[in-house]
Formats: C-alpha cells, structure tokens, sequence
C-alpha cells in the first residue's frame, strides 16, 4: 500500500498545470466558473489545443495518436483540467465511437475517421437512447432497411447531448426483426446532414439548450458505414458502454464544488457567524467532505486495480452511484447556503459577458438551477436504478 | 375530534377549485403569467377575490369571512395543487398579518386587499438577511413628525406589481436588535424598483429607497410581534401550499409509473420503485398531518402556534425535498425536460424551503418553543 | 376539523387515570419501567383487575362483555395504560382469536371459548408462523389429517410470543394438499398440553426467552375444535390479520421513550453541558419528536376514518412502518446520548427486586439491549418490506 | 501509487487468519471466553504474539516488528472478522501507545506485552466522561516523591485481567482542563476491581482507587499528547476492527439471501431487497477507503493523522449502523435469535461507535482538524 505520487507522477502533474495556465484562455474558463453557457467554439478551442499538445486522445493508444497514459495519469490530467475550470472534452467521439471503431472498425473507417476525431473535424453525436428505451437498448425500434448498397434507417433518437453542433452521429438500428432483440442490433456511423435527419432541441429543467431529439426519415446510409459486422451491434454498443469509466465518480468535480460551498459558507452569515461555524450546517459539510475524500481513495483503488488488469465492472458501478449522490448532496448544501438569495432567476446571466449587477452575490446565481439539472446525474448514463440491477447480477448472481 | 371539513368550507374548497381549475388549465402557465407584464392575471385574481378566496384569509374581526388556520391550509393546498402566482402569499397572508397586527388599522384597507381592488406586497429579508429573524439594515430616519426609509429589500416577492409596500427598517440598535425597529408603510411610486423572476417561475423585487418617505404602523415590542406573526402566518401558509404540490408530483409519478414500459412491463411492477413509493406516500402523509395540527392550533397561545408551524415547516422541508427528488428520479429522463410539468412541481416544493425559514431554521425554532 | 377531545372524552381519560393509580401495583409498574423480566403472574395480575372493572375486552363489543368504547376511547385507553407503566394486554386471546370467534365461531365456541378469555382462565398462544414461512402464509406445512372425528396433527409452529405461559394455542393448519395453497387450509383450536406437543424456547439476541417454537407430532385434534368451516382458514386468518390495527403506530409508547430520551439527554454531559444543549444532538432529538407529533395526528386521522366506518388498511401498513421507524430511531438516539455507559450488560438487572450498584446510571443498563431488540420491530407482524408489498398491491394497483 | 499488501504483510495476514480461525471455529464463541473466569484463553493469546500479531503493532523503535498504519489494519480486521476478545486493543495498542509516548520508558516493558507475559489496560473513561477527551475527575495526589491515585475509572477494557492498569488522573486545574492531569501505572491488585461482559460479548471492568499509589509516567503537556495519540490509535484500530465485521455480516446476509425461499423464490431475487444490499455494499467500500487512507497518513503530521482517523472512525460509525440494521433487516426473525451468529457482528459494529469517540464526536474533530 503506498498512498503517495511518484516523483514522475508529481512532475507530470506540473506539467499539466504549466500547459493549462498557458494555453487554457481566461475567457473559456471564466465561462466555466461563472456557469455561463458554451458554444460550440469554446469547446473546440481548447479541444484543438490539447490536440495540438497531444493530450486529447487521452485514453487512446499511443499508435492511434492517443497519449498512453497510466490511469492515475489520466487520473491526475482530469483533477487538473477540472481545477483549472476547462470546459469538458466532449467524449462521444473521443471516449465512445473512437475505443469501438480501434477494436471493430475496418481499415479504412479506422484511418478515416480516427484522424478526424483528433483533429476536432468531426463532432460526433450519441444514437443510443429512444424515447421508449430509456435504460433498456435491447427495445429500441429505429430500423434499417436493406436496400443493396445502403440502408433506408427510420427512427427517432433522443438525449443527444450537444447534437445541436455535431456533424456525424453513430447510431444503433435494428437491422432484423425476426430474432431475439438483442441479435438484430447494428452500428451505424451517419453523417448528421444526410436528407431526412432532423435535429430538434429538447429543452431541460433548467431552461437550457444541450440535449437533442434527432429524428430519422427515410435516411440513407451507405454500407461502408456500417462498423463491424451486420446484426451485431449488441456487442459493440456494451463494449462502449463499459469501457473507460475511471472518471465515472466525479471526484475532481466533487472537490471543487465542496472547495466553493466552503468558501461560500466562510462568506455567507447565520445569528452574526459565519455560516460555516454553525454547527449544523458544518456538520452536513463536514460529512459529505469525509464521503468524498472516502469515495477518492475507492476510486484511486478502482483505478489502480484497473492498472494491474482487472476490469472495475463493479466498482464502476457503485462509483457511479456514490459519485451522483455526493454531487447531488453537494449541490442542495449550496443552494440551502445561500438561503432566499437561490430565489432570483436571471437568464442573461449565463450569458457570455453579461455583467449587470446581480440580486445577492454573483454566485448565488447559478446554484438553484444548478441543483436542479444535476439531478440528471442520477438518471443519465444508466440510472442508478440500472446500475444496482447491474450489480446485483453480476455480483450477487442473483 | 374529527378531521372532516364542514360543509361551507368543502364548499369553499371546491368553488376554488373550480375556479384555479378553468384558470390554469393543465397547470402549464404559470411562467408566461408570471413573465407578462403585468406578473399576475388582473381577470382572475379579481374572480379570486369574488368568489371569498381572499376574504376566507381575513377574521372576522377585520371584516374577512375566515382567517382560521384551517381556512388558510385550505387555499393555500389549492394555491400549491395549482401553482398560483398571483400574490396571495404576499398580499393576502403577509400584508394582512402584518396590518392586523399594527396599531389602529382601518377596515377599509383591509377590505380594498380582500376587494382585489389594492395589492400590498410585503418586504423584510435583506441581502443577507438569510432566515434571521430581526437582522434589519435599512434605516428608518425619523424627522419631526415624519419618517423616512433607506436601504433596500432584496427578496421581496411581487414587489413589483403591488401598489403599497409594508416593510420593516430600523431606527436604533444593531443589526440584530429585537428592539428599535419598526413595520412601515411607504408607496411604491417612491422605491427604485428592480423586477425578476424566481427560479420556480414566480415573481420578486429588489426595491431600494433614499429616504422615501414612510408611514409607521408599529414599532418596537409591537413591531417584533407583529413581525413574528407575519412570518409564522406565511410559514404556515407555504406549508400548506407545499402539500398540495406534494400531491400532484405524487400523481403525476404514480401515473407515469403505472403506463411508462421498460424491459417489457410497467417500470411501476419493479419492486425497489413501489417501495419508495410507499417511502414517499408516508412522508406526504406526515407532512399533511403535520400541517393540519397546525393549523388546529393557529388560534393557540403563540408557543403552542409557532411550535406546530415549525414542526410543520421542518417537515415540509424535508418531505418536499424527499418528493422532489423521488418523483423526479423515479421517473427517470422525461422529468428532466421543461415540457414535462413535474419540475415545476419540484421546483416549487423545493424553493418554499428557501421562503420564510428552511427545515434548519425551523428546526432551531422548534427547539426553541418546545424548552429543549 | 377538531382537534380537541370533547369534554366527556376527558373525564373518560381522567376515571382511566384514576383507576390506574389505584389499581396498577407499584410492584408492576416498577418492572415495567425498569425493563425487568415479567412473568405470567405479573400480566395476569393487571388483566384480572382490568376484567373485573370490564375494562379488559377494550375492543369486543358490550354484548361479549366488551368495552364497547369508540376508537377515540381506546386510544385515550391505551395511552394511559402505557404513560402508567402498565404489563401490556397479552392480545393473542383478545384481540387475536377473540374477534375470529365472533365472526366465525359456533354458537358452543363462543360460549365456552369467549368468557374464558375475559376471566382470563385461557393463555392464547398464536400459531401462525413455521420456520418456512415467515412473511408467506401461503406456504405452511404443518398438516392435519382427518382421523373420523378428529385431526392427526404434524408440524411445527415458531415465533409463538409468550407461548411458555400458554394452555392453548390456534393453529394454522393444512387439511387439503391438492389444491391451491391458500384453499386447504383450516383454523384449529388446540390444548397445548396435549400429548405431542412440545413448546422449546427461541433465545432473541438480547438472550431473553418471550418466542417459542412450538413441535406438533401426530397431536390428536378434535373436530369440535375446527373454528368455521374447513379448508376456510385463509379467511379466517386474513381476517384476524386485518382487525384492529388502530395502535399499530406505538404512538403511546414513542411518547414516552422520547420523554425518556429528553430527560436523560437533560442528564447528560458533553463538553460540560447537558447533551439536550448540544445543537447536533438535540436536533436529531427534535426531528424526531416532530416525526412523532406528524404521527400522532396521522394515527388520529386513520382512528377517525375507521371511526366513520373506512378501514384505515393502507393507513394501517404506513403506521406500522412509520411507528417502527420512529421507535428503533429513538432508541438509537438513547443508547447513542449515553455514550460508553451502554456498555455494561448486567443480566441480573434485569430480575425483580434486584438492588446492586449499577455501572453508570441505572437508567443506562436496558438502553444498548433494548436498541437490539427493538430491531424486531420492523420485522414482526408482517416485516416493513411486507407492508410495503401490501400498499403497493392495493393503493397502486401495480 | 499502490494500494496492495507487500508479500510479507500477506503472510502477516495469512498466519494471523489460519490461527484464528482454527481457534474461533465458526466464530461462535466469543461470549463463553469472555465469560470464563480468566475472561480470555491464555494458551491463544500465547499463540497469537508467538506467530507475531502483537509485534506487528510495536514499531521497530520499540523492538518490535511493525507499528505503521497499514500493520495494526491488517491485525484489527482480522479480530473484527473473528471476534476477537483477547486484550489486543488495552494490552496491544491503548496501553502500548500510551507507554510509548511517555518519556524514559524501557523497551523491556514493551516486550513483556508482546510476548504476552504481561498484559496492560488503559483506564481513561469514568462514569460521565462521555466521549470528553481531557474530562478527568480521578484525583492524583503528590506527597512528597510518591503519587497516590483516587477515584473511578469506569469502563476499562479488560481491565479485570490485566496485569497493570495505565490511566489518567488529575493534579490540578479544573476537570476539562487540557493542563494539570498525568498518566499513571498502577498495580491491579491496589484496586477495587467490579468486572462485567459488555453488551456485545467483551469483558470490562469498574476500577476504584483510593489513594493507591502509583507511577507517573507523563504529565501536563506530555500527558495530553500521549493521551491524543491513545485515544486516536484506539479509535483507528477500532475501525480496522469494525471493516473485518462488517464484511461478515454482508457475507453472511448475501448467502442468506441466495438461499431462504419466500413465495416460491430465493428472497434475493426480490429487486428492493437487491437495492438495499448495493447500498450497503458500497458504504462498506467507502469505510474500507476511508481506514485505508488513516491507515496510510498514520505516520503523517497530528493534524493530517486525526484529521483522517477521525473521518474513518465517523464514516465506520455510520456505515456500521447501517451495516448492522439493513442486514438484520434482510434476514429477518432469524437474525433475532441468539443461535444465529449475525446479532454478534451486529452488536459489534454498533458497540464499536460507543469506544474511543462516536460519530458525531469524531465528526466535530473532523472540523476542528480540517479548520472549519
């Protein structure tokens, strides 16, 4: 057991905060730390950035252009890039389509589409979700058709976050009927802007724009773009859903946010103190901050035993669920802190540049709104629901 | 003992209904409402006041035709089943409070509120107010035979569009003194007003005043009573509230969960989600009765009555958070959307928490009124 | 909406009052508040006394020798009997068999059985639960065999509550093996000292003997004691089940643990203050008197509307798991206010008459035990899981 | 970074687990050894250092093998997971800690504890002290070169059997003073010994002096950082111990579930009865990481060292309530009755919050140490 950084690590953790404060722009990151709303620019302009360092393709191989880091490297570049207040790297092509395309694509679609992803050319989007197939994929009804050198796909898609600037969207279809569901299912790779795709914004809770419905009539799909072999996206669509989940907890936004519901907390009075001295809203603090600091070390464990090459099936599982319930139950202390200063709604204020005077603090502004969207931390990704059936089979073979 | 409602208060109750009903068909309008104009619909908060919905808030006493704890728990379950913006709370229970419990109060004013015909908006928490109670910076500067305010109240709800505002400021003391302050009239030609909307779709105000002339309705020792029982009348009325939001969230996911399939049945024949249900339906329950010892007791000495509210606003609290976030996460991904209502259910459970004292504040009070 | 207890409600808790004082031995409500093993005598001592006055069939109806008194009456009834420190009213005659009898019963039955239970000449065991099946009635074993004029009875009853004073025990048993479960079974009344009976002792986990198992090998039956018709039991026995739930919440007894709570917190030191004063603690005492209070007046509501002539069958379920909450959370928070004072187990304390020196106060010795046990709460009497089970079914209709 | 055992510490563990395992066959029988009149087997306790279990938690400075973080997790979770009642928490680590930050002490003292021939307890608590670190009320009483002792110590772990008695007891200042109390060792036969068993099957005992003398072994200043770094040792082999339980208890209810049928299907095939168990699995993880990092900050500075004790010993507390109530719960009536083994883990690892600090006293020192 050893619990410390190696000096290479130590170092490589430098290295990544010496990049970022050169090269991640104060404008982008403000953005990030004030909440305010990204457009599609924002992203690709750090994205391009780490490309051009190559640091995006973080979880690639190094002969597909990825960096070949270690988990706790990886582990380290994610504390970092969360603490510096970078915008996400958006994962659908990076994380999703790119590890499913390296180990069932052909040649071609690999050398194709590989590159482009590291070159921010293509913006992917997910074709996962149906609106009647929330966590269960084996229901989904988008089909395709046969006909000689392509397919005819008709369906509706829906929960595709950022699809509103995606060029390509890969999306699985049901390319036989006559079988056990889960054998029909096959993986397309489409591009966004082909006749009969229509993308239409669904509006959150939180009044915001970032994820799609995308509804399909009578596309045309070339063959070429089908990944792997016909009727057997089943395979590939659980590949990509249990590959990679080492950040699955949020640890590194977890921290930050506790970092901020202290400091506001120290700023914010209760009876004349200061409401981090009182002693009930400190001890709902205090132990939400000894969850964190828990569910870190059971991360880094799962990570580390991901390095010595067992797969975290299970632990990815309960990380993902403590991970909700620690961002969620940091997210109400927030908003709880501020007390009647959570009520004003101010949507300008999310706007880039906005700087009116606000009711209250400047950062009592986004914690309501906040606390309510991430409530989908729980719901996304396989809601935590999902995720306990998923254990309790695999673990408890019951 | 019983727990039924007489006739003429079912009456009233489903008169009410009726009337929110044909008003907020489907419920969905409450944010185009609230973001018109003029922030409540002039039309119905009249027929409001038609048919008795404002005067079962006011006694006898004052020319009202209710005022009980049980008439208020009655209106205010409708006002949260229906998600009403128009001002009840603040001018209906926080002005009426605080003027019936002012010194030599007219009728007259009490009946233009009741009449629909003058709205009072009623303004105490400051920026940093947070829940405490009497920590008051805006001064009030008393000159000869008249008074002046300056200072500015931040969350003032329907701030705005009210014609008067009853607010509290203070002359001597510090910040925290339940002495030296008072309860003051002043009118909302003389305040820089600053107009917004909460994040649950409703309306408030930032108002400011330099040295805007006032007029005093009670000071000090009255002041503080006064203002203990305004902010103990709206407490228990968004505990009432609460529960008839509490409800629809509850029969909305009920609802879903019976004809919403996943895995080739209903989600709401998986187990683990009835259990929680079941989990949820309790809490209502609790809440509910919880509201209702209060409003029993509404007419009670003031230890007895600020206890029972707490107990019912900490519990509200807590179970309206518990419904919000259950009702959201059992039904999965369609409650996430702004077209589905739910979240304007949720939203509201959860911001009555940020109103009148959190589950936290009332649950130091609790311990206060009960000797701990 | 009224809230107050009318006027002759209150001179009716008052003669409850006055009786009490005068008729409860000091002797018993000494045992009673010190947790102290009680034996048969000591129930039956109170019973008797409450017999005489009428006042033991509290649920029974005036023509049996009932109270015939309204829900209202019985709650006030069963209020002071707790707050008094009163044995309680052994129910598996009373409140058990007594209304399957009345419903059920032969005209002999009734005649025989009935005043029996009122002078208390009777000790009713219930024999309902088999090793097999806890929760799940359906699935019991114990078979009786038609003989000609009686039943050969095999099989094995457990969790019989105070079995080791009992003569008599009804049992549920299998008379028909070919049919659906629940359409085979029968309700027999049985001596329990017949030959083949053997009542053993259940030892719970805080080493206290009040559960039985009950053996039954080829135990002659007569058919005089088959209660209603054969193969009717599941009837019978869900009937039994559902009557009188009204103090299913143990509001009464919650009070008075919470007073207990309040005064020992009082008692305590933390930081050189009583523990009450301490906000985090206090608070978790607060919630839980507020919970309680809720409950109350939930449990009144339910009395009313059964009152009105609506059985309260959900408000039941939700009762009896909101009750045994509340209860296993106060004696939570009690073994929690005393710190290492829980500690100590000193059987002997548990004795009539014992007077040694205690380690710590003497309040301080039942307090860890009776957390332990009162884990049974949720267990017993179909488990909270069960209850939920039931709402589901009936108030969901899923 | 690494989170696995060396090799030599797996052998650690592996030795330590075949011997107590072979001796507590089926961990049955707790209660009969503390119930016996020597109130542990002496022949085991033998075996134990001669295979090592005690030196593993004497540092090298001291003669002995181990003393780290990691050393003293790995030897408590196995005695959390056998029931272990041998002195290893008064004799191996209170009263080691205690004698090894106290000035001038002759490691000859330190091997008598390890070889077993001599056993140790450490008297802190009376009967108010709570959880109170300085609280003391035991008198010590300088004559001339000689200190005398007189008072109460109520709730000595094994404090019956022990050879010699280490505890506090104060000269001066009043009785929260974190100055003017020393640490003694006194001789066991100069005692009014009451013994008793502990609620969960362990062996205690009430010790009375009346000017008895004694030897000072630290005072003042000294006296309170030994006491500290006792009392925090304590509390962290405790939650090392409770780990060792608690996965029993998962174990053991998981098998349950897998094998007792209700309504014609293994209970754990029942979805609410699946949730509840990843509930408890994962708090199980998530104790398990938090000892882990006390384990690997043991040696680190007091603040950073107390500071992660104390999360353990707060996030051991609550998880192992829930620990104990949800699997008691999942089994149901069985888990009631004494023959069935799970009430004794149970009982442990709610027993377990009441020594050295619980929850919320550890979660107070969690803020105090981590500067809120």
């Amino acid at each position: 057991m050893d619990f410390n950084f190696t000096q290479d690590e130590n170092e490589f953790r430098q290295e990544i905060k010496d990049w970022l404060s050169e090269n991640l722009s104060q404008r982008i990151s403000n953005k990030v730390k004030k909440f305010q709303r990204l457009d599609k620019n924002d992203y690709e302009e750090f994205m391009k950035a780490l490309s051009a360092k190559g640091w995006l393709a973080v979880n690639w191989p190094e002969e597909h252009g990825g960096t070949g880091w270690s988990n706790t490297q990886k582990h380290i570049f994610e504390e970092e890039i969360v603490k510096a207040g970078a915008p996400r790297i958006v994962p659908f092509g990076l994380n999703m389509l790119g590890p499913v395309l390296m180990e069932f694509g052909n040649e071609e679609q690999k050398k194709y589409y590989l590159p482009r992803i590291l070159n921010c050319d293509d913006w992917w989007a997910q074709g996962y979700s149906e609106p009647g197939s929330g966590s269960d994929l084996a229901s989904l009804k988008t089909k395709a058709i046969d006909n000689g050198d392509h397919y005819i796909v008709n369906g509706q898609k829906t929960w595709t976050t950022l699809g509103q600037f995606a060029n390509k969207i890969f999306c699985l279809v049901k390319t036989d009927t006559d079988c056990k569901p889960q054998n029909g299912i096959s993986f397309l790779l489409i591009d966004i802007d082909s006749p009969g795709i229509e993308v239409r914004p669904i509006i959150t809770l939180d009044g915001e724009h970032e994820v799609n419905e995308v509804w399909l009539k009578d596309v045309k799909v070339s063959k070429e773009n089908l990944l792997g072999e016909e009727n057997k996206g089943w395979t590939y669509a659980k590949y990509l859903l249990t590959h990679e989940r080492t950040g699955i907890a949020g640890v590194p936004n977890s921290k930050s946010a506790i970092n901020h519901l202290k400091v506001i907390a120290r700023k914010t009075y209760k009876n004349g103190k200061p409401l981090i001295q009182d002693p009930l809203f400190s001890s709902q603090i205090a132990e939400l901050e000894i969850d964190l600091k828990a569910m870190e070390i059971f991360n880094l464990r799962a990570i580390s035993s991901a390095e010595s090459g067992k797969a975290p099936v299970m632990e990815s599982s309960l990380l993902k669920i403590k991970g909700s319930i620690i961002r969620q139950k940091t997210s109400d202390l927030l908003r709880k802190a501020i007390g009647p200063q959570a009520l004003p709604y101010i949507s300008e204020q999310f706007d880039e540049g906005w700087n009116q005077e606000t009711i209250g603090p400047e950062y009592a502004g986004p914690l309501a709104k906040q606390y309510f969207i991430y409530r989908k931390i729980s719901i996304y990704g396989g809601s935590n629901e999902i995720q306990k059936n998923i254990v309790a089979k695999s673990e408890f073979r019951m | 003992m019983h727990f039924n409602l007489s006739e003429e208060r079912k009456m009233l109750k489903e008169s009410c209904d009726r009337l929110l009903n044909d008003h907020y068909t489907q419920y969905k309008n409450h944010h185009e409402v609230s973001r018109s104009e003029t922030g409540f619909n002039k039309k119905f908060w009249k027929e409001c006041s038609e048919i008795g919905m404002l005067s079962a808030l006011i006694s006898p006493n004052f020319n009202g035709l209710g005022g009980t704890g049980e008439d208020i728990m009655i209106v205010f379950e409708l006002i949260g089943k229906h998600l009403v913006v128009e001002p009840f709370l603040s001018s209906g229970i926080l002005s009426i409070t605080s003027l019936t419990n002012s010194k030599d109060i007219e009728t007259s004013v009490l009946d233009e509120i009741s009449s629909a015909s003058k709205i009072y908006a009623f303004g105490h928490s400051e920026v940093d107010t947070r829940y405490d109670e009497t920590y008051i910076k805006t001064k009030a500067n008393y000159k000869n035979d008249a008074v002046f305010l300056t200072g500015q109240k931040s969350f003032v709800l329907n701030g705005d569009f009210a014609d008067k505002l009853i607010c509290t400021a203070r002359f001597s003391g510090n910040d925290f003194d339940q002495n030296g302050f008072g309860i003051y009239e002043i009118d909302k030609t003389h305040c820089d007003i600053r107009s917004y909307n909460t994040i649950d779709g409703y309306r408030a105000a930032e108002l400011k005043f330099s040295e805007t002339p006032a007029k005093e309705l009670c000071k000090n020792s009255d002041a503080y009573n006064a203002l203990l029982e305004t902010l103990y009348a709206g407490a228990f009325a968004l505990s009432a509230e609460s529960i008839g939001a509490m409800q629809v969230c509850f029969n909305m996911t009920l609802e879903y969960l019976k004809t919403r399939e996943q895995f080739g049945k209903p989600i709401g024949s998986f187990q683990a989600l009835q259990h929680r249900m079941v989990d949820v339906m309790i809490e209502i329950e609790q809440a509910k009765s919880a509201v209702m010892l209060a409003a029993g007791t509404y007419k009670a000495d003031k230890d007895t009555k600020y206890k029972n509210i707490s107990a019912a606003k900490n519990l509200v609290g807590r179970a309206g958070k518990l419904v919000a976030e259950e009702c959201i996460q059992l039904h999965g991904g369609i409650a996430m959307t702004w077209e589905y209502n739910l979240h304007n259910y949720a939203k509201r459970l959860v911001m009555i928490d940020h109103l009148m004292g959190d589950s936290d504040h009332h649950l130091e009070k609790f311990k206060l009124y009960s000797n701990y």
